[in-house]
């Protein structure tokens, strides 16, 4: 073991903590490169439905890394699919998010021999401008998952040692605050500067969940708008799904092959998913439904609140239990909703 | 003068202090209700940078209602994702960071993770850093936004999520392997702080009209730095309410909050 | 200091070498920050002449980055007008290179009072199908330059670490050769998996030397085909000079912000250079000038093998001191190469 | 049969040992042709990475003459640069690293950057590692392509560029903290080699029509392991050698250089 230093956070800290021996919440390093080794790839077909790529990919106990941000190119298709299968003992990988995680929790809350959260590797959770996230709020509380903080950075920086292929990255953040001692990383000094430099270990989920703009057949994406780390998320997973607006011939992406974000091998199942992060935003198709997310996020700080789970159950059995699929959710949605958030985008230009 | 509420207050404020041509990144909340203003008013060619991946936009398209709302990419000029935001701030290329945060302490120090000690089990499990804990570790300065209330200003922090000037110790930045000098600016609906060049402590610089400095040290919960001479605040102009009613948050999202007192 | 480890190498070595105690080889990180934060970052028009972004930027003494790989998008116009200003003791920092840094060679043996190169951090110096470097193997033969060598990832991580703003990369390369023995990198044990790691320093040049296809007047960069590592070395660099190929309407960045490679803020000087790379490529403007290639690096195989120096003389005299800019040159070659390498590089698409 | 020279010979082996499907990052030199040759013939959906940025490309604007030429960019999927490319290998997604060099050891160790064995003023200072060295360290499996001459066999290289099993230890590679597997093939004008699963010594796998083991043994400068059975090379067919002069490398930039014996 490298001989660890800290700064002098522990002169200024009041939080009381448990110290946790360092493992991995998912693959190691040298798990996740054994296991892309032994995958082919080579270009095949890859296009199926969000039902098998769920049933195929999915089971429990795995780590999810959730693509996108906050609100942006959310993979809400694919948790829905992932709440009607049900899922356990999950560990969540995220930087910021909002409702991609809430519909998770409050499906745990429903009936956690479904779904279930175990842990969550994170940034930050909830609503910016429309609030805090009440499921969050509920399940820290009450001591019902393991949490892990670190910056935006911190979490950006993970996923992007996992998609580069190394154990860690060093980072300038993180320390002197209450991360330093409470989450996975750790200080080292810097063999060139003799400076403390915190380094955050790599994170390979097993399943990155990435929504994007467009896709070709074999998987290569294109993104336009922030990239969030989707690039990275679906590298450093062992396995990703990807949802896209609009499947592209290869001929386009071959033309352009500088506005690739994600080449095929890091993707192992294409859906067309049209709406895809809805109530969430697409850059290029629709800005986010403030509305539903504001009324979904009603209905969950009702149930903090009051303890009361009817309200959350209705529309679990709605929009998702009472789906087959994630158009049926889509048809639920009135088309004046969808034709004002397409609109609210501006017609943002971007390149199919 | 306009009537104005508090979050207008410190709207205003945080747009006063923006220098033009000045880089600023741009946290959520009132940070971007500010960073509109300036960019509408005396500084036009502010740079803008948002965590998701948006440097120097121009936000025609209204508002972004969040830090990654695809708002926030109007006419940017160079947009990758949370990594590049980032690493542009560890390199140098950030002047100001622009965060809020629900504590701070006298040494800037800001928490934004949790209330109540305990980790495993907080009384109220907050967001988390997002990008806050990296800006203020890393851009050259940071300026904190807050409404001014006791339970905000606290003598010690539930959690350090944001690093400030920590224990005052003037080599606590150094050994925490940060980058950006810290904190410069706090802004409040009552009162403006700078922090003290030797002892890094909180430092009243203004205060608003009709208010006298032991008002705001009424409100705090540590000791503050009073200099003998102490600024008022100005307020925001007639033309300053309307923009930011109407032509700015229209909707109110930010603007129209109740402040718990 | 971080407890060193290394690997078995020193079983294996017979070189000799002489342990260098560690220094960086241009600004420190702290001060390529310190030099970053201090300059303004606004919008201005940074367009000027080749003469004056050199005269202003370039001195004695400094590490310059050289952009481009082998024979893509090399500085060519810029390390001619460097060459005919003069700057001596400098430090190269590269990849790959081929002609770029047989220039410079050149110009030390005809006059090391005028230009002269005190170190190389590389990977790779030759011409690959024309043959090897005839200046760089007189230079080491002579113990003339201070070598440091990495991989092609070692030095693209170097330069990443650079711009990331970090002191160091770790990388999978370098351990259990003599690279690891002979550079300036380290191993250390991985405070997360136990494994050894390799940590390569970060490269911050003084001035990064880099043409591209389309820039603006602010210095927003458009790069098409290898981006090589021209966004890092910009990045990374304290001041960076651009020669674009066009100068394109801000507007235009504007609308596709995804597309711009190097941001305004990493670059000082941006000027109008077409055929800035020539004889070396640029992707969707011309192919490379192999004629002129092998032509100059027979007059520098030569010099090596008979130690005479009129025809380098010559080459110089003809083509960089008898000429005012880089376009008096491009004016001596014939306009049917010109047509030519155009032709060659097949009109590949790129969006301006 | 048609007559041949000692590269077409190595072209045509390296192209016919790469297996369609595969990720092959394709080093400089005669692996270049080797992998048009095969994208050309048994292997149309193979799959190149060239270390300037390139990802499975098409190669119809004919041979590149440089692993950074803009030629290997021909109807792309993918095109970063240098640091997506080895990151790329670093996470395993390249099988096959196809590298040349200037000396080989009985470990599959290989030398580009410099002979003699002062660092400090080599006899002749070779280009480099290139990207050679991280190929050989990260991507799976390493073949290497080199003319047999006993000045390139040899037991002790003047300097370390690239891993293979490095002094045969069985922790070798794992010391050295690299990803892959290790040397796979070394492929000569000659002879193909193999490294033995145990001993991490190189194997003789196939000899060239007309010569025995032991001709091959004369021409290595370090003690081959020799199996009883060893098979006869493939010869580039007709159509092969065609292929290889007309279409793939008509100017002759590769394979109609001097071998020097």
């Amino acid at each position: 073991m490298t001989r660890e230093v800290s700064s002098s956070i522990e002169k200024l800290s009041k939080i009381e903590y448990k110290e946790r021996a360092f493992k991995w919440w998912g693959p190691s390093p040298d798990e996740a490169r054994k296991i892309q080794v032994s995958k082919p790839k080579e270009l095949k077909d890859k296009r199926t439905t969000l039902k098998d790529a769920v049933k195929n990919l999915i089971t429990n106990g795995q780590n999810l890394g959730l693509g996108g941000f906050v609100n942006t190119r959310v993979p809400i298709a694919i948790v829905h699919e992932i709440i009607r299968q049900g899922a356990r003992d999950l560990t969540l990988s995220l930087q910021s998010n909002s409702m991609a995680c809430e519909l998770l929790a409050g499906a745990m809350i429903l009936d956690k021999t479904r779904v279930s959260i175990k842990r969550v590797e994170l940034a930050w959770w909830a609503y910016e401008v429309i609030g805090l996230a009440p499921l969050l709020r509920y399940l820290a509380a009450n001591g019902m998952v393991e949490l892990d903080d670190y910056t935006n950075y911190g979490m950006a920086a993970r996923f992007k040692a996992g998609a580069m292929g190394v154990p860690f990255m060093p980072t300038r953040d993180h320390g002197g605050t209450d991360m330093e001692l409470v989450n996975r990383g750790t200080m080292i000094e810097c063999p060139f500067t003799g400076r403390n430099v915190y380094l955050v270990p790599a994170c390979h989920p097993d399943v990155g969940l990435i929504h994007v703009q467009a896709a070709d057949k074999y998987g290569n994406c294109r993104i336009f708008g922030p990239l969030c780390t989707c690039p990275e998320i679906a590298m450093a997973s062992t396995y990703t799904i990807v949802t896209a607006e609009e499947i592209i011939p290869e001929e386009s992406l071959r033309t352009y092959p500088n506005l690739t974000e994600i080449p095929f091998v890091a993707v192992d199942a294409v859906v067309t998913q049209p709406y895809g992060a809805y109530p969430g935003a697409t850059y290029g198709f629709y800005w986010f439904g403030m509305e539903h997310m504001k009324m979904f996020r009603g209905i969950c700080e009702e149930f903090r609140v009051t303890g009361r789970k009817d309200k959350l159950k209705e529309y679990y059995d709605r929009y998702i239990y009472g789906c087959e699929t994630f158009d049926h959710f889509l048809a639920k949605i009135s088309s004046k909703e969808l034709r004002e958030v397409k609109e609210l985008d501006g017609n943002r230009p971007i390149i199919l | 003068m306009a009537e104005y509420n508090a979050y207008e207050m410190i709207a205003y404020t945080g747009s006063r202090i923006l220098a033009d041509r000045k880089v600023v990144f741009v946290g959520t909340g009132l940070p971007m209700i500010a960073v509109m203003h300036a960019q509408l008013t005396h500084a036009p060619n502010i740079i803008l940078l948002y965590e998701a991946g948006s440097f120097a936009p121009i936000l025609e398209l209204g508002l972004p209602l969040s830090v990654g709302d695809t708002r926030t990419c109007t006419k940017a000029y160079y947009l990758k994702g949370l990594c590049s935001s980032f690493e542009l701030t560890q390199r140098g290329y950030v002047d100001y960071a622009f965060i809020g945060g629900a504590q701070i302490d006298m040494y800037g120090n800001v928490n934004s993770t949790l209330l109540g000690n305990n980790y495993l089990k907080p009384k109220i499990r907050l967001p988390g850093s997002g990008g806050a804990g990296a800006m203020a570790a890393n851009c050259e300065k940071t300026i904190i936004i807050m409404v001014l209330e006791k339970r905000r200003f606290v003598k010690n922090l539930d959690f350090v999520t944001s690093i400030g000037y920590g224990d005052g110790a003037p080599d606590y930045r150094e050994k925490a392997g940060v980058m950006g000098s810290g904190p410069y600016r706090v802004i409040t609906d009552k009162a403006v702080f700078g922090f003290d060049g030797e002892t890094k402590r909180m430092v009243l610089l203004e205060v608003a009209p009709g208010l006298k400095p032991d008002d705001i040290q009424d409100k705090v919960g540590f000791e503050l730095l009073i200099p003998p001479e102490v600024k008022k605040m100005e307020e925001p102009t007639t033309e300053a309410i309307r923009l930011l009613r109407e032509v700015i948050d229209p909707q109110g999202y930010f603007l129209k909050r109740e402040v718990r007192e």
